[in-house]
C-alpha cells in the first residue's frame, strides 16, 4: 500500500466513522456537532477525488452553512428530544432496517467497484469547446455553458426554499425581519471581529468568484463567503436581518436567475439559442452573471439561514 | 486500492448509514442528518465516476463535478427547508414529531 | 460525442424554441412576481397563463406539423455535452392539459387567494400565486427534459414548489404533513440521484436517448434503474409508500389540494414512464413491470377501500387519488411485449396517458368542489352533506361529472383509456388485468355514489350557505369536469398511437351499457362499506334492503377493517421506508429474473 | 537547496503535526471547558504556525506565499474570538450553576 492509499483509506475509516457518530449518537446536538466535523472532512476526500470546485462548495455547504443550521436547531429542539425517544421502533425492526440497508449498501459496492474503469467521460469534450466561452475552468464552463439549464433551475430551487420558508411565517409577521434580533455587546469580542473580518472576507468572495472563471471557485462558492460575512455582522447585532418585504431585497434575491435569464433569451434573440452566448462577449457575459449570482446566492443563503421572519418591520 | 475505490465504498457505506439512520431515528432532526448523510454518499459516487473519467490532464470528469455542486445546492436548499418546518411545527406543538395518529385527520374542521 | 456550438438550423426544429418559452414563461412570471408582491403578484401569475396555454397550444400545433417529436438543443450545445429538450407525443399531451389545468385552477383560485382591501401584501396570495407559477414551471421540464439530471433538478423545483403549498394554512397538522411529505420525497430523491450516478459512470451520458441507444442489461443498470424506479414511486405515493399523501393532499387548500393531486404527483409518475419506456424499453423484463401492476392493484384495493370508510369529503378524495396513481401503473404488463421482450409504446401506454391527464381534469375539479362545500357550509363531513346540492347545484353536477368520467362513461378519456388496457389484455392474454381494471372503475363509482347520495338527499331546513360561493368558481370546477368528460372525443391520433377499432362510435348504446354495469355493483360496496347515518337510513327502500345486504355488509366491514389496520401501519415512518427498501430489492430481483 | 527546503518542511510540517495531536489529546483528556480550550488553542496556533511555515518554503511565488500566511492570520483571529466565546459563555454557566 502506498503511501497515498494509506491516507485515503484512513480519511475514509474516520469519515465513516463520525457518519456512524451522526447515525448512532445519542444527543441531536452531538450528532450535528459529528456532522459538522464530516463536512470539513469531506473536502479532503473531494481533493483526493480531483475535484477541488466541488471540495470547496462542500466545505462551505456541508461543513459551513448546513452544519450551522443543523447545529443551531438541535440546540432549540434538545428539550423535545427525550418525548421522541419513546417512537424508537423495537429491536426486530432495527434489525430488519440494518440487514436491508446493509444489503443496499452492499449491492451498490459491489456496483460501484465494477464500474467501467477508466470509465467512460466527457472531458474531452469539454475542454475542447471551452474556446466558445474564453473560461479556464471546466466545471465553471459546464455550469455556466455546457449545463446552464441546470444551473438556472437550481438558483430557482433555491429562492423557492426561501418562499416556502417565509411562508411558514404567521400571518401578523408577514413582511416582518427573520430570526431573533442578535443583541452582542458593541464592544465585545464578537462585535470586533464582525468590523475587522468583512472587508477582507468580501474582498476574499469577490476574489473566488474571480478566480472561478480559470482556477477552482466560482459563484456559489463566492457567495457563500460573503454570505457568511453577512450571518457574522447580524450574529454580532451591528446590523439587523432587513424585512423580507424590501423592495432591493427582493430585487436582489432575484438578480443571478434574472440576468441569467434575459442573457439566454438574448442568446435567443440574437441568433443561436436560448443560453448560448454570442462567442465574442461570452466570457464578460458569463462574469456578469456570476456577479449577479454570487450576490443572489449571498442574499439567499444569509435568508435561508436567518430562518422564519419572526418580528414586525 | 486507488481513491476511486476507497471512497466509492466509503459513497456505499455512508449510503447504508444514512438509510439506517433515516429509517429508525424517530427525531425528524436525526432524519435530515441521515438525508445529508445518504446525499453525500450519493456525491461520492459522482466523484468516483469523475474521477475515473479522468482525462486530457484533469484530475475528474468536469460534468459529474458540476452535478455534484448543483446537487450540493439542492440539498442544502432542502435542509434549510425542512428544518425551517421542523421549528415551525415545534413552536406551534412545542414537540417535534412526524408521528401523526393517521385517522385523526389533518383537516379538523373547526366546529367538530 | 464532440459537440460544437450548432447553428441556428440545427439547434431549432420549426418552432422548437416554443419548448424553450413554456418553461420560461412561468419562471419569468414566478420572478416578477416575486418582485412585485401583492396584488401584483396575482395579476402577473394570471396574466402569463394565458400566454402560457398560447405556448402549449401552439406546441401542439407545430408537432403535429412536423409529424415528428420537436427537439431543442440548450445554447447550442449538442449531448451527451449540453442539455436536449424534447417534445415526443406524451409530453405535448401533459403540457398541453397541465396548462389547461393550471389555468383554470388560477381562475379558481382569484377569489381564494387574493389580497384582502387594505393590505399591501399578503403572505397566501404571495405565496400561492409564486408556488403555482413554478410548478408550473417544474411540471413543463418534467415533460420536456431530456436528460435525467435535469428532470432531478426539475423534480426537486416541483417538490420545493408543492411542500409550502401543503402547508399554507399554516395549522400544525398540515405542517407535519408537509414535514412528512418533504422528508419522504427527500429520501426519493436521492435514490433517484444515486441511480444517475451509477448511470453516468457506466455510459458517460444521461441524454435519454443517448442513453436509450447504450443502455444493455449489467448489474449496475439494473441497481439504476430499480432505486430510480422506487425513488420516482415514492415521490408518486404508489402504494405501499404513499404515508405521506392522504394528510398532504387532504389538508392543502382547495386549489393546493388541485394542483397536488392533480399535476403534481404526475410529474414523477411522467419520469417513471420515461425510464420505462424511452431510457430503458427492454430492461425490466416482464417481471418487473408485472410486480409494478401488482402494487398498482394494491393501491386500488387500498384506496378505494379506504375512500370509501372516510368521514370527510377531503380524505375520500385523496385516498381516491392514492387508488388512481395505482391505475396508472396497470398498463406497465399489458405494454410489455413479449416476443420482443420489451415495453411498447402502443395502445397501453397511451391508456396510461390517457388516465393520467383524466384523472388530472376530474381530481382538480372534485378538490375545488370540495373546497367550495367547506366554504359554503363550514365543513365537509360526508355524513352532513345533506341540502348541498341545492346550495352549490352546478359544483355538485361538476363533482359528479368528474366522478362519472373518472368512472369511465364514454365520451370520458378514462373510458378511453379503459377500452385500450382492455384491447391490450385481450391481445396479451393477461385476463387477470381486466378483473383489476373494471374492479377500478367499480369502486370508483361506489365513492361517487356514496358522496352523492349524501349531498343529493334534501336537508330538514334550507341550508343557508355560510358564505356565498362564487358563480365563476363553480363554473371553473365545471369546466374543468367537462373537460375531463370530453377528453375521450379529442382525435389523439399525432400525440398518441391509438390502435384502429377502438371507440369508433363512443356514444353508442352497447358502450354506454358496458359502461353502466360497474356502477351498479359501485352502489352495491357504497352501501355495504359507506359510513351510513343520520336521514339517509331512514329512506323506506334503503331500510328494507338494509335488512337483506346486513350479513354481507357485516363480512365486507372486517375486510375493510383489515384493510384500515394494514393502512395505519403503513402510514407509519418506519413501516414505510421499509416497505421502500423491500420494493427497491424486489424489483431488482424482479429485473434480473427478466 | 531543494533538499534542504524539503527536509526542512518535513521537519516544520512534523512539528505542526506534533502540536496537533498534542491539542486534540488535550481536548479529550482535559477535565474543564476552560483547560481543554488552552490546549487547543493554544497547540493549534503553534501547530498551524508550523504547517504553514513549512509550506511556505514549498510556495512556488511570493503571491501563493502571501495566501497561506493570509490563512494563517484568519485561522487565529476566527480561533482567537471563537475561544473568547466560549470561556465567556463557560464562565456564565459556572457562575450561575
Amino acid at each position: 500500500m502506498t503511501i497515498a492509499s494509506t491516507y485515503e483509506v484512513a480519511l475514509a475509516m474516520i469519515v465513516l466513522g463520525l457518519a456512524a457518530w451522526i447515525i448512532t449518537a445519542q444527543k441531536s446536538f452531538a450528532a450535528a456537532g459529528g456532522f459538522v466535523a464530516y463536512g470539513l472532512l469531506l473536502p479532503l476526500v473531494w481533493v483526493r477525488l480531483g475535484g477541488i470546485d466541488v471540495a470547496l462548495a462542500e466545505a462551505a455547504i456541508g461543513g459551513g452553512l448546513s452544519g450551522v443550521l443543523l447545529l443551531g436547531a438541535a440546540a432549540r429542539l434538545g428539550t423535545t428530544e427525550t418525548a421522541v425517544v419513546a417512537e424508537r421502533p423495537g429491536v426486530l425492526v432495527r434489525l430488519l432496517a440494518s440487514v436491508l440497508s446493509a444489503f443496499i449498501a452492499l449491492s451498490l459496492a459491489a456496483v460501484v467497484l465494477l464500474l467501467p474503469d477508466p470509465g467512460p467521460t466527457l472531458a474531452p469534450a469539454a475542454v475542447e469547446n471551452s474556446a466558445a466561452t474564453g473560461l479556464g475552468n471546466p466545471v465553471t464552463n459546464v455550469l455556466m455553458a455546457f449545463r446552464a439549464m441546470d444551473t438556472l433551475l437550481e438558483k430557482v430551487v433555491l429562492l423557492l426554499a426561501l418562499i416556502g420558508i417565509w411562508s411558514l411565517v404567521p400571518d401578523r409577521f408577514w413582511g416582518g425581519r427573520p430570526g431573533m434580533r442578535h443583541e452582542a455587546d458593541p464592544r465585545g469580542v464578537l462585535a470586533f471581529l464582525a468590523r475587522l473580518l468583512p472587508p477582507l472576507g468580501i474582498v476574499i468572495g469577490l476574489y473566488v468568484l474571480w478566480v472561478g472563471a480559470d482556477h477552482p471557485g466560482g459563484a456559489f462558492q463566492g457567495g457563500t463567503i460573503l454570505a457568511a460575512m453577512w450571518l457574522l455582522v447580524m450574529m454580532a447585532g451591528l446590523m439587523d436581518a432587513p424585512p423580507i418585504s424590501r423592495r432591493w431585497l427582493r430585487l436582489t434575491l432575484i438578480a443571478g436567475p434574472g440576468i441569467f435569464l434575459v442573457v439566454g433569451l438574448g442568446g435567443l434573440w440574437l441568433g443561436n439559442a436560448f443560453l448560448a452566448y454570442p462567442s465574442a462577449y461570452a466570457k464578460p457575459l458569463i462574469v456578469a452573471i456570476e456577479l449577479a449570482m454570487t450576490l443572489t446566492v449571498a442574499a439567499t443563503l444569509g435568508l435561508l439561514m436567518a430562518g422564519v421572519p419572526e418580528r414586525r418591520a | 486500492m486507488n481513491a476511486a475505490v476507497v471512497f466509492g465504498l466509503c459513497g456505499a457505506i455512508a449510503i447504508g448509514l444514512g438509510l439506517y439512520g433515516l429509517i429508525t431515528n424517530p427525531q425528524p432532526l436525526r432524519k435530515i442528518l441521515a438525508f445529508n448523510l445518504l446525499g453525500s454518499g450519493a456525491f461520492l459516487f459522482f466523484g468516483v465516476v469523475a474521477r475515473r473519467g479522468a482525462a486530457v490532464g484533469l484530475g475528474g470528469d468536469p460534468v459529474p463535478q458540476a452535478l455534484v455542486i448543483t446537487g450540493i445546492v439542492v440539498a442544502f436548499a432542502a435542509t434549510a427547508l425542512a428544518v425551517a418546518l421542523l421549528l415551525r411545527l415545534f413552536e406551534m406543538t412545542g414537540a417535534a414529531t412526524i408521528r401523526a395518529d393517521t385517522r385523526s385527520s389533518p383537516a379538523d374542521d373547526p366546529e367538530a | 460525442m464532440i459537440s460544437h456550438p450548432v447553428s441556428i438550423s440545427d439547434a431549432v426544429t420549426g418552432g422548437s424554441f416554443l419548448l424553450v418559452l413554456s418553461i420560461v414563461l412561468p419562471i419569468a412570471g414566478a420572478l416578477l412576481a416575486f418582485i412585485a408582491g401583492g396584488r401584483r403578484s396575482e395579476w402577473i401569475v394570471l396574466g402569463t397563463m394565458p400566454f402560457g396555454l398560447g405556448v402549449a397550444i401552439a406546441i401542439a400545433i407545430a408537432m403535429q406539423k412536423s409529424a415528428s417529436p420537436l427537439v431543442y438543443f440548450l445554447g447550442g450545445w449538442l449531448p451527451p455535452l449540453g442539455i436536449a429538450l424534447r417534445a415526443d407525443g406524451p409530453s405535448v399531451v401533459m403540457v398541453a392539459i397541465t396548462a389547461v389545468v393550471i389555468c383554470t385552477i388560477g381562475v379558481f383560485a382569484r377569489t381564494e387567494f387574493c389580497t384582502p382591501a387594505g393590505s399591501v401584501e399578503a403572505r397566501q396570495p404571495f405565496a400561492f400565486w409564486i408556488l403555482l407559477s413554478a410548478v408550473w414551471a417544474a411540471l413543463n421540464t418534467v415533460f420536456l427534459g431530456g436528460d435525467l439530471f435535469t428532470l432531478y433538478v426539475a423534480m426537486e423545483l416541483l417538490t420545493f414548489a408543492a411542500v409550502p403549498l401543503v402547508c399554507l394554512d399554516g395549522r400544525a397538522a398540515t405542517l407535519q404533513a408537509a414535514l412528512r411529505y418533504l422528508l419522504f420525497a427527500l429520501l426519493g430523491s436521492v435514490l433517484y440521484l444515486v441511480g444517475t450516478a451509477l448511470l453516468y459512470g457506466t455510459y458517460g451520458t444521461l441524454d435519454i436517448v443517448l442513453l436509450s441507444h447504450r443502455v444493455h442489461a449489467g448489474s449496475a443498470t439494473l441497481v439504476a434503474a430499480s432505486l430510480m424506479t422506487v425513488g420516482l414511486l415514492a415521490k408518486t405515493a404508489l402504494f405501499p409508500l404513499h404515508l405521506w399523501l392522504p394528510p398532504a393532499h387532504a389538508g392543502a387548500p382547495a386549489p393546493a389540494s388541485a394542483v397536488l393531486s392533480g399535476l403534481v404527483v404526475k410529474g414523477s409518475f411522467f419520469i417513471v414512464v420515461r425510464l420505462w419506456f424511452n431510457v430503458m424499453p427492454s430492461l425490466p423484463g416482464p417481471t418487473a413491470a408485472q410486480l409494478l401492476a401488482g402494487l398498482g392493484a394494491a393501491a386500488i384495493i387500498f384506496g378505494s377501500v379506504l375512500a370509501l370508510r372516510q368521514e370527510r369529503l377531503k380524505l375520500l378524495i385523496a385516498y381516491s387519488t392514492l387508488a388512481q396513481i395505482g391505475y396508472l401503473f396497470l398498463m406497465f404488463p399489458l405494454a410489455f411485449d413479449l416476443t420482443e421482450g420489451r415495453l411498447q409504446s402502443g395502445g397501453a401506454l397511451t391508456a396510461g396517458i390517457l388516465q393520467a391527464i383524466s384523472h388530472a381534469t376530474a381530481k382538480a375539479a372534485m378538490f375545488l368542489v370540495a373546497g367550495l362545500i367547506y366554504t359554503a357550509v363550514g365543513h365537509d363531513r360526508i355524513s352532513g352533506l345533506a341540502g348541498v346540492a341545492r346550495a352549490l347545484p352546478l359544483g355538485v353536477f361538476a363533482f359528479a361529472l368528474g366522478g362519472v368520467a373518472l368512472v369511465g362513461v364514454p365520451p370520458s378519456g378514462a373510458s378511453l383509456a379503459k377500452e385500450l388496457l382492455l384491447q391490450s389484455v385481450a391481445e396479451t392474454h393477461q385476463w387477470w388485468w381486466a378483473v383489476v381494471i373494471q374492479m377500478g372503475g367499480i369502486f370508483t363509482s361506489g365513492y361517487l355514489l356514496l358522496v352523492l347520495a349524501h349531498a343529493l338527499v334534501p336537508a330538514d331546513r334550507r341550508v343557508a350557505p355560510r358564505a356565498p360561493v362564487s358563480r365563476t368558481q363553480e363554473a371553473a370546477a365545471f369546466a374543468l369536469a367537462l373537460c375531463s368528460l370530453l377528453l375521450g372525443l379529442v382525435p389523439w391520433e399525432p400525440f398518441l398511437s391509438v390502435p384502429v377499432g377502438i371507440s369508433s362510435n363512443p356514444l353508442a348504446l352497447g358502450t354506454l351499457s358496458k359502461a353502466l354495469w360497474p356502477i351498479l355493483v359501485g352502489a352495491v360496496l357504497a352501501i355495504l362499506l359507506g359510513r351510513w347515518g343520520g336521514r339517509t337510513v331512514q329512506m323506506p327502500l334503503r331500510k328494507s334492503l338494509l335488512i337483506v345486504v346486513d350479513p354481507i355488509r357485516r363480512r365486507t366491514l372486517a375486510f375493510s377493517k383489515i384493510i384500515e389496520l394494514v393502512d395505519d401501519i403503513l402510514q407509519r415512518w418506519t413501516a414505510a421506508t421499509v416497505s421502500l427498501l423491500l420494493v427497491v430489492i424486489l424489483l431488482g430481483a424482479a429485473m434480473l429474473l427478466g | 537547496m531543494s533538499a534542504a527546503f524539503n527536509i526542512m518542511t518535513i521537519i516544520a510540517v512534523s512539528a505542526g503535526a506534533f502540536f496537533f495531536f498534542a491539542g486534540t489529546i488535550g481536548l479529550l483528556r482535559f477535565p474543564d471547558t476552560l483547560t481543554r480550550l488552552h490546549a487547543l488553542t493554544k497547540a493549534d496556533n503553534l501547530g498551524l504556525g508550523f504547517v504553514v511555515l513549512g509550506l511556505l518554503l514549498q510556495a512556488p511565488s511570493i503571491r501563493d506565499g502571501l495566501k497561506l500566511v493570509a490563512v494563517w492570520l484568519l485561522v487565529l483571529l476566527a480561533g482567537a474570538t471563537v475561544s473568547q466565546l466560549i470561556a465567556r459563555i463557560a464562565r456564565q454557566d459556572g457562575a450561575s450553576g
